[in-house]
């Protein structure tokens, strides 16, 4: 990288402050623009250090570990059970997803995977797909704000506050859940909870059409979206890229459909980017991606909860699991988050807390490629491309 | 809240209330000092005496500071005086919600007749003062006038038989009347009148302007939108927004060049103001009546870009340099189709005069401009386009994109400065509006043709002069036409503002060269060909006459039923409003 | 009061006029020139030559005074920088613009020309209107106003021209 | 400000500019679009049509921290962050108010111990004027605290303001 | 194709550079030593029956008894339906274990070989310490070359994730508050 970096330049990829970079740069003609980790475009506390020639974006360093928060130091000092609230943390959009990727990681170390009814794993199923529309639908928002479009943002946040009514009515949290846990979830449905899930889905079917209307066949949001920052297939899978990141370039990827998921008997279709508008891999297609998933994510919710209706009395939570025993062995477990494949790598050492937790963020993995989108592209373009892979900062620095 | 106890809310009341008597006392004193200040003026110079010897000229610099301004300081002090001493009262009767409402409405009203007024006094001033006969000098000063009180006096006496209403009234035949009109013989007094009801205006414009762009945010996107400030609807939120920014600390970015970063909001600010010079509201309503008032308009809002550009440059911020930057080129190249677009209805009109082209459509709605020809429809669009792209609004708000620059030019802007930015962009708005509702919507010309007002009074058989003159001015013309139909382009940028995502800036340019460029000259030379084959003094080709009446219904009539759709969905969701917010789940949670 | 109006613009047009000449910022400068426009823009109106007064604005203060300053911070190196001219130039044009002020001041104060005899002869009461200013222009000065037309477009296309092959 | 400063002490002329700037305040209070972590997804929700933060004036998010008059601080501080947040700060012009919002900005939260990069609490960086618990608070508890700072800036005076003072001081030293 | 399978492979190709295999476990890996593991990655990516195109995670471990550190690399192959329409799928995946020492960690870098190290090979170093040689973001440190660090800010001091980290009590003049009585500073 050292070689295309100007002499006068100060060093793009270092972690300068403002100052240095304001002092530094301004006798040339190509700047050097820090964008965050303050600002709209960023979601959140991720920081863009570009060189620009005039409106021209030549190279874009990410920065990032403003939000590092010792999650994985602190997983070395609690139980698993314990750890759960952490995990909701990372992904706070995912909440439940991270949840249960924890919960499952450590039920497979153990052997407690045998043990969780079939409720359980049905509730786990039925949470984990809302909050997928959830985080989806944040996404969905935050992407029209990133194009200068605000009124999707508020409808998304509209539908999204009856899914937190849901996940209120189940655990009392609308964010930091900790619901799904080792051994189970916290506590049963509440009553008339699965009617009124089939009303809400009834309710926001019909919402995904609108938002189709106003955002995503707008032709000015096609025009922004389409042909900007192609990802290909193979670059995809070098960068580790995963999620609707990895399925908008055309790798129809989703560890939902492979064997040992769990979702095994769902009839569901994974949405895949076609280059409808563009190329196959750009802004548009990822972006189309979520929308879609989360019709999909609607059936399997739908197949759940009819599943659901025939397990009432069966246990919801396992007493082992508060405490558990971890034996000296490792794992390393993925599911599919929203964002993408969230893994986890837990080491026991045969006492209760483990000697070493890590967390494969799929924000942290698909961030990288942000360097290379981002080459010769306009300023505008930069939002469009950083808000098409949907990342969450806290799951990136953890 | 009741049941919370905070340290700070506690306050010394007896205190306060000491104060508060003391300051009832002060100003009824003064209230009370008044009276024979007017006694003594009334006395001495008796100004409603109609004798020819006491209508005296000299008595105009007294009459109306002492006779008129003492009873008016005494009303005001002991109103003052009462508002003090019964605030308990008067703020329960302003804090319940009608009376804001009232408040408000009763505020607009109120500006739209003061203007209303001040332009029929001065239509008086221009019509019944005969030339004068003898001039008459100020000895001191030197200055020459041509008419005297009595001369006034008797023109207004003169004049009454013509249709003036509210003046008329009340009462013609007083004299203080004479002395209050006698000012206005002098020009430069008649301009600061002027000045002063377009500075009324357009201080309206803003405050109105954002408080309505947040209501019509939030009821776009299913919220509410300012409900607390002042009472109804949060009617008071641009006047709480006002006073705090006046109030914010006022920084100057200590790298960037001082000066220009201070003139820079007045530059801004001060052409789109200069524009309502030459913007007529209604034929005798304008400050100037201008020959090329079209082009010095479009000249003021070139210029207004000049203070864009200077903000980004002297705020020595990278972020403004490109809001700047992003300004200067878009505002270049959108001026162009802009103004190609609107020598189209001065082609139609044959006239460059504003009023002049008002005038041209003054026969019902099917006869304006928009829908006269296809090419004028074309026109209407194109140019309102291009003035979404001069005004900076979305989706052309690229200077100032949130979430690419920042806050673009305005980053480094707070307080004043700031909210002087936002004052010239919305008076802007509404000059760019109005411009559109001159040219293609009939400006101040009912949607009924000229006539129907006659038919109107002779069908009702109105009597009353003034009623007569109240349903001519409705039916024909009148600024509240004008008013309401900038007013209505003005909510179409809002809601376009709150719909669609913003363009790249290649696209903005691409947009322009592109495509509006070459759209409005084609527009233009089609509606050459079109116009001087259907014109009398042209080709007066008989089958383009005919397709020309037949296109022309076609389009009012679908300019007519889009019109009630909207209004139709409008209402339609009006009536099948649905709760908000929590209707499906929150009604369900266990424990409600 | 239009003396009045005459002096204030005077004054706005000579001082900027003067800022123009002294700033060493070129965007100062550029603001500069604005004044200055705007004030000779307001004496046009002063003499009822609304056209050109209105054309002065928008052509010069609205279009190429903006074109100006957006060439000066696109294509300059380095546009934050001061305007300094060697001291040679500075003497050089302020003995140009000495003799020259000279030459039309004592042209003004000799008494050759009588200027108030001239203002009679061509009463600005009755200066063109904006018809007869076009009317003008596609009648009797036609030919010029072509010339002008086709050698904008020639200098358009070759503008074009360099822009393309630039890239 | 110092030729009124305690000068018309609950004087009347004081108190009536006082009701008025501080009723202007009160109901134009622009938070910064400023999300650090989990709490911002709440701030979000506050802008969103159920809670509406605009019914209070506060609806106007500024991105640029020279137009906005609140910081709300939602979410962990971390060490490399904690000079971004004093820097913001310090951008805003005065008067300007903080709001730790959740558990991790008031005193470090569930990072509390272990957290090796999180500072523990936002008010060792800035000075903080409401704090509003919660991980992360509820919107309508968000709400709340938006209402408790009206309620401080109803009570304020310009006569007794700091800053108005404190800048002099730092312009004459 | 199993673990087994591949540790088969490997084994056959590189003989000595394979020191270990663990399959009674739930997480299959197999070891390979340091000097070895550019040439066995390569290979593991080029390989017509491995193609582990997808590198999923790093692990950095600290073994504080051993006096060692590992990296673990989870490695999967994703590979194409037969039409375009076709669910790819994940063929093979397996985890490669390579040990180093605590006193001198250092690793050759595989950022070259999937780009996904890269960032994950910064986030290793950064937390554990584990310096991977040749890394294309390197800077110079008082002991040589080392990948830039990721989370953590430049000028900070040790790694947080080594099991003898010692916590700051510092940074920048921002004091670590560990106690909960600690006074707080007054603004």
């Amino acid at each position: 990288m050292a070689d295309v970096i100007l002499e006068s330049q100060p060093d793009i990829n270092a972690d300068l402050s403002s100052d240095q970079i304001q002092q530094q740069d301004l006798q040339t003609e190509e700047m050097l623009v820090n964008m965050g980790p303050q600002h709209p475009a960023t979601h959140g506390v991720l920081r863009v250090v570009l060189r620009t020639d005039g409106e021209m974006v030549l190279e874009a360093v990410p920065h990032i570990g403003y939000l590092h928060r010792c999650a994985e130091k602190i997983g070395e000092t609690v139980a698993p059970y314990q750890y759960i609230p952490y995990t909701d943390r990372m992904d706070y959009l995912a909440g439940m997803n991270n949840n249960l990727a924890f919960a499952q990681a450590v039920e497979k170390l153990t052997g407690l995977e045998a043990e969780i009814t079939e409720r359980t794993k049905l509730i786990r199923i039925v949470f984990a797909e809302l909050n997928r529309i959830a985080s989806h639908l944040v996404s969905f928002g935050t992407y029209g704000l990133d194009l200068g479009a605000f009124t999707p943002f508020l409808y998304a946040f509209r539908e999204r506050e009856y899914i937190l009514d849901l996940f209120e009515s189940a655990c009392g949290a609308r964010l930091t859940y900790s619901y799904i846990t080792v051994g189970g979830v916290t506590d049963d449905l509440p009553e008339r909870f699965v009617d009124i899930t089939r009303e809400f889905l009834d309710y926001f079917e019909p919402k995904v059409h609108e938002y189709n209307l106003l955002l995503s066949h707008n032709h000015i949001f096609i025009k922004r979206t389409a042909n900007v920052g192609v990802i290909t297939a193979q670059e995809a899978l070098d960068y580790g890229l995963s999620g609707p990141v990895l399925r908008g370039s055309g790798v129809n990827f989703d560890l939902r459909k492979q064997p040992g998921s769990g979702y095994e008997d769902f009839d569901f279709n994974v949405p895949v980017g076609q280059g409808e508008k563009g190329k196959v891999g750009d802004c548009w297609d990822r972006y189309i991606v979520r929308v879609s998933e989360m019709l999909e994510s609607v059936k399997i919710i739908r197949q759940a909860l009819d599943k659901l209706d025939g397990t009432e009395g069966q246990e919801t939570l396992h007493k082992k699991g508060k405490t558990l025993k971890l034996p000296a062995d490792e794992i390393y477990y993925e599911i599919e988050n929203p964002r993408g494949q969230l893994g986890f790598f837990v080491r026991g050492n045969g006492s209760a807390i483990p000697d070493r937790v890590k967390a494969r963020g799929p924000s942290f993995c698909n961030l990288c490629v942000t360097e290379k989108v981002c080459q010769d592209v306009l300023l505008g373009d930069v939002a469009a491309i950083i808000g098409s892979i949907d990342v969450v900062m806290g799951e990136v620095d953890r | 809240m009741a049941s919370i106890t905070l340290p700070w809310v506690q306050r010394d009341t007896e205190k306060l209330s000491n104060y508060r008597e003391r300051a009832i006392r002060l100003l009824a004193i003064i209230a009370l000092a008044h009276i024979p200040i007017i006694l003594g003026a009334w006395l001495l110079l008796d100004p409603l005496s109609t004798k020819p010897a006491d209508l005296q000229d000299w008595k105009v610099l007294l009459v109306p500071p002492l006779c008129l301004g003492s009873i008016g300081g005494m009303l005001l002090f002991a109103g003052a005086a009462f508002a003090i001493y019964a605030y308990e009262l008067i703020g329960r009767v302003l804090s319940a919600p009608w009376v804001a409402f009232v408040i408000f409405i009763g505020a607009i009203f109120g500006i739209v007749i003061g203007v209303w007024l001040h332009a029929e006094i001065l239509m008086t001033v221009q019509r019944d003062w005969m030339p004068a006969k003898e001039t008459s000098v100020i000895p001191v000063v030197g200055i020459e006038y041509d008419h005297t009180v009595q001369s006034i006096y008797q023109n207004n006496l003169a004049g009454k038989s013509v249709d003036f209403p509210l003046i008329g009234a009340i009462s013609i035949d007083t004299p203080i009347l004479a002395y209050l009109m006698f000012p206005l013989q002098f020009p430069l007094i008649r301009d600061l009148v002027g000045v002063g009801g377009i500075i009324g205006f357009i201080s309206l414009i803003p405050g109105f302007g954002i408080w309505w762009e947040r209501k019509v945010a939030g009821r776009i996107q299913s919220r509410m939108g300012p409900m607390r400030a002042g009472g109804w609807h949060g009617w008071a939120q641009s006047a709480a927004d006002g006073i705090k920014l006046a109030f914010k600390e006022d920084y100057v970015p200590p790298g960037g060049d001082g000066l220009l970063f201070r003139l820079a909001p007045y530059i801004t600010f001060i052409p789109p103001i200069c524009a309502f010079i030459a913007l007529p509201f209604a034929t005798a309503w304008v400050f100037r009546d201008l020959d090329v008032a079209l082009i010095f308009i479009l000249a003021m809002l070139g210029i207004e870009v000049m203070g864009v550009i200077l903000a980004g440059w002297a705020s020595n911020n990278k972020w403004s340099v490109y809001g700047a930057m992003r300004e200067a080129c878009q505002m270049v190249s959108y001026e162009i189709p802009m103004g190609m677009a609107l020598l189209i209805p001065v082609m139609t009109a044959g006239s460059l005069s504003l009023t002049g082209i008002a005038e041209a459509q003054s026969g019902g709605f099917w006869t304006w401009f928009v829908f006269v020809n296809p090419w004028c429809f074309l026109a209407f669009f194109l140019y309102y386009v291009a003035s979404l792209a001069s005004c900076k609004r979305a989706p052309f708000d690229l200077p100032e994109s949130e979430s690419e620059l920042v806050a673009g030019f305005l980053t480094e802007y707070s307080g004043f400065r700031w909210s002087m930015f936002f004052f010239g962009e919305y008076v802007a708005m509404y000059v760019v509006c109005g411009l559109a509702a001159i040219l293609f919507l009939g400006g101040w010309m009912s949607p009924f043709p000229a006539s129907s007002a006659e038919w109107f009074i002779a069908q009702a058989n109105i009597e009353n002069g003034m009623l007569q003159t109240l349903v001519k001015s409705l039916l024909a013309a009148n600024p509240i036409w004008f008013i309401l139909k900038a007013t209505f382009l003005f909510f179409v940028q809002l809601w376009i503002r709150w719909t669609l995502p913003r363009i790249r800036i290649d696209q903005v340019l691409y947009a322009c060269v592109q495509v509006l460029l070459p759209a409005t000259m084609v527009v233009l030379l089609c509606n050459t060909v079109w116009t001087l084959g259907v014109s009398e003094n042209g080709l007066n080709l008989g089958w383009l006459i005919a397709l020309d009446g037949i296109i022309n219904k076609i389009l009012a009539a679908a300019g007519l039923l889009t019109l009630l759709g909207i209004v139709g969905i409008a209402a339609y969701g009006y009536r099948n409003n649905k709760k908000l917010v929590g209707w499906l789940a929150v009604d369900q949670l266990p424990g409600k | 009061m239009d003396d009045l109006a005459f002096y204030i613009f005077a004054a706005i047009s000579v001082g900027s006029a003067f800022g123009v000449v002294v700033s060493q910022n070129i965007v100062r400068t550029a603001l500069f020139l604005l004044g200055t426009l705007g004030g000779v823009a307001g004496l046009y109106f002063l003499l009822d030559a609304n056209l050109i007064a209105v054309i002065q604005l928008i052509v010069y203060a609205g279009g190429t005074l903006i074109l100006i300053v957006f060439g000066i911070m696109l294509t300059s190196k380095s546009p934050w920088a001061e305007f300094k001219p060697p001291k040679g130039q500075i003497v050089l044009a302020a003995l140009v613009g000495l003799l020259m002020f000279i030459g039309i001041t004592s042209l003004t104060l000799s008494g050759d020309v009588n200027w108030a005899a001239r203002a009679t002869k061509t009463p600005l009461a009755t200066s063109p209107k904006v018809a007869e200013a076009g009317e003008a222009l596609l009648t009797t000065y036609l030919v010029p106003f072509e010339v002008a037309s086709v050698l904008l477009l020639v200098v358009m296309i070759g503008a074009a021209y360099l822009a393309k092959t630039e890239k | 400000m110092s030729w009124i400063e305690n000068r018309f002490e609950e004087g009347l002329i004081i108190t009536s500019l006082d009701w008025a700037i501080n009723w202007g305040r009160r109901y134009s209070i622009w938070p910064m679009t400023f999300g650090l972590a989990c709490c911002a997804i709440e701030m979000m929700a506050i802008g969103g049509s159920r809670f509406d933060v605009d019914r209070f004036g506060a609806g106007a998010f500024r991105a640029s921290p020279r137009q906005a008059d609140l910081m709300i601080v939602a979410g962990t501080v971390t060490y490399k962050m904690a000079s971004r947040v004093k820097r913001l700060y310090n951008q805003m012009p005065e008067p300007k108010y903080v709001m730790a919002m959740g558990a991790c900005t008031i005193g470090g939260g569930p990072y509390f111990k272990n957290g090796y990069h999180v500072v523990k609490g936002v008010d060792l960086v800035v000075p903080v004027d409401i704090y509003v618990p919660g991980c992360p608070p509820r919107p309508e508890t968000l709400l709340e605290g938006i209402m408790r700072l009206q309620d401080k800036i109803k009570n304020s005076s310009i006569a007794t303001d700091k800053w108005t003072g404190a800048k002099e001081e730092a312009l004459t030293a | 194709m199993a673990p087994e399978e591949i540790a088969e492979i490997l084994k056959e190709t590189f003989g000595a550079s394979i020191t270990d295999t663990e399959f009674e476990t739930a997480h299959p890996r197999v070891v390979v030593t340091a000097d070895a593991w550019p040439e066995v990655a390569a290979f593991l990516r080029d390989d017509e029956r491995l193609q582990l195109n997808f590198l999923r995670s790093i692990s950095a471990v600290d073994y504080l008894e051993d006096d060692k550190f590992a990296a673990v690399y989870d490695l999967a192959s994703y590979r194409p339906g037969k039409t375009d329409s076709d669910a790819w799928a994940l063929t093979n995946a397996v985890a490669v274990q390579v040990w180093t020492d605590r006193s001198d960690p250092h690793i050759p870098s595989v950022a070259h070989v999937w780009r996904a190290a890269d960032w994950h090979e910064r986030e290793a170093y950064d937390l554990m310490g584990v310096i991977f040689d040749n890394h294309p973001d390197s800077v110079e440190g008082l002991n040589g070359f080392h990948p830039r660090r990721i989370l953590c800010p430049d000028d900070w001091e040790g790694h947080p994730l080594q099991k003898d980290y010692a916590f700051p009590m510092e940074y920048h003049g921002i004091p670590a508050v560990t106690e909960l009585n600690q006074t707080r500073p007054i603004h």
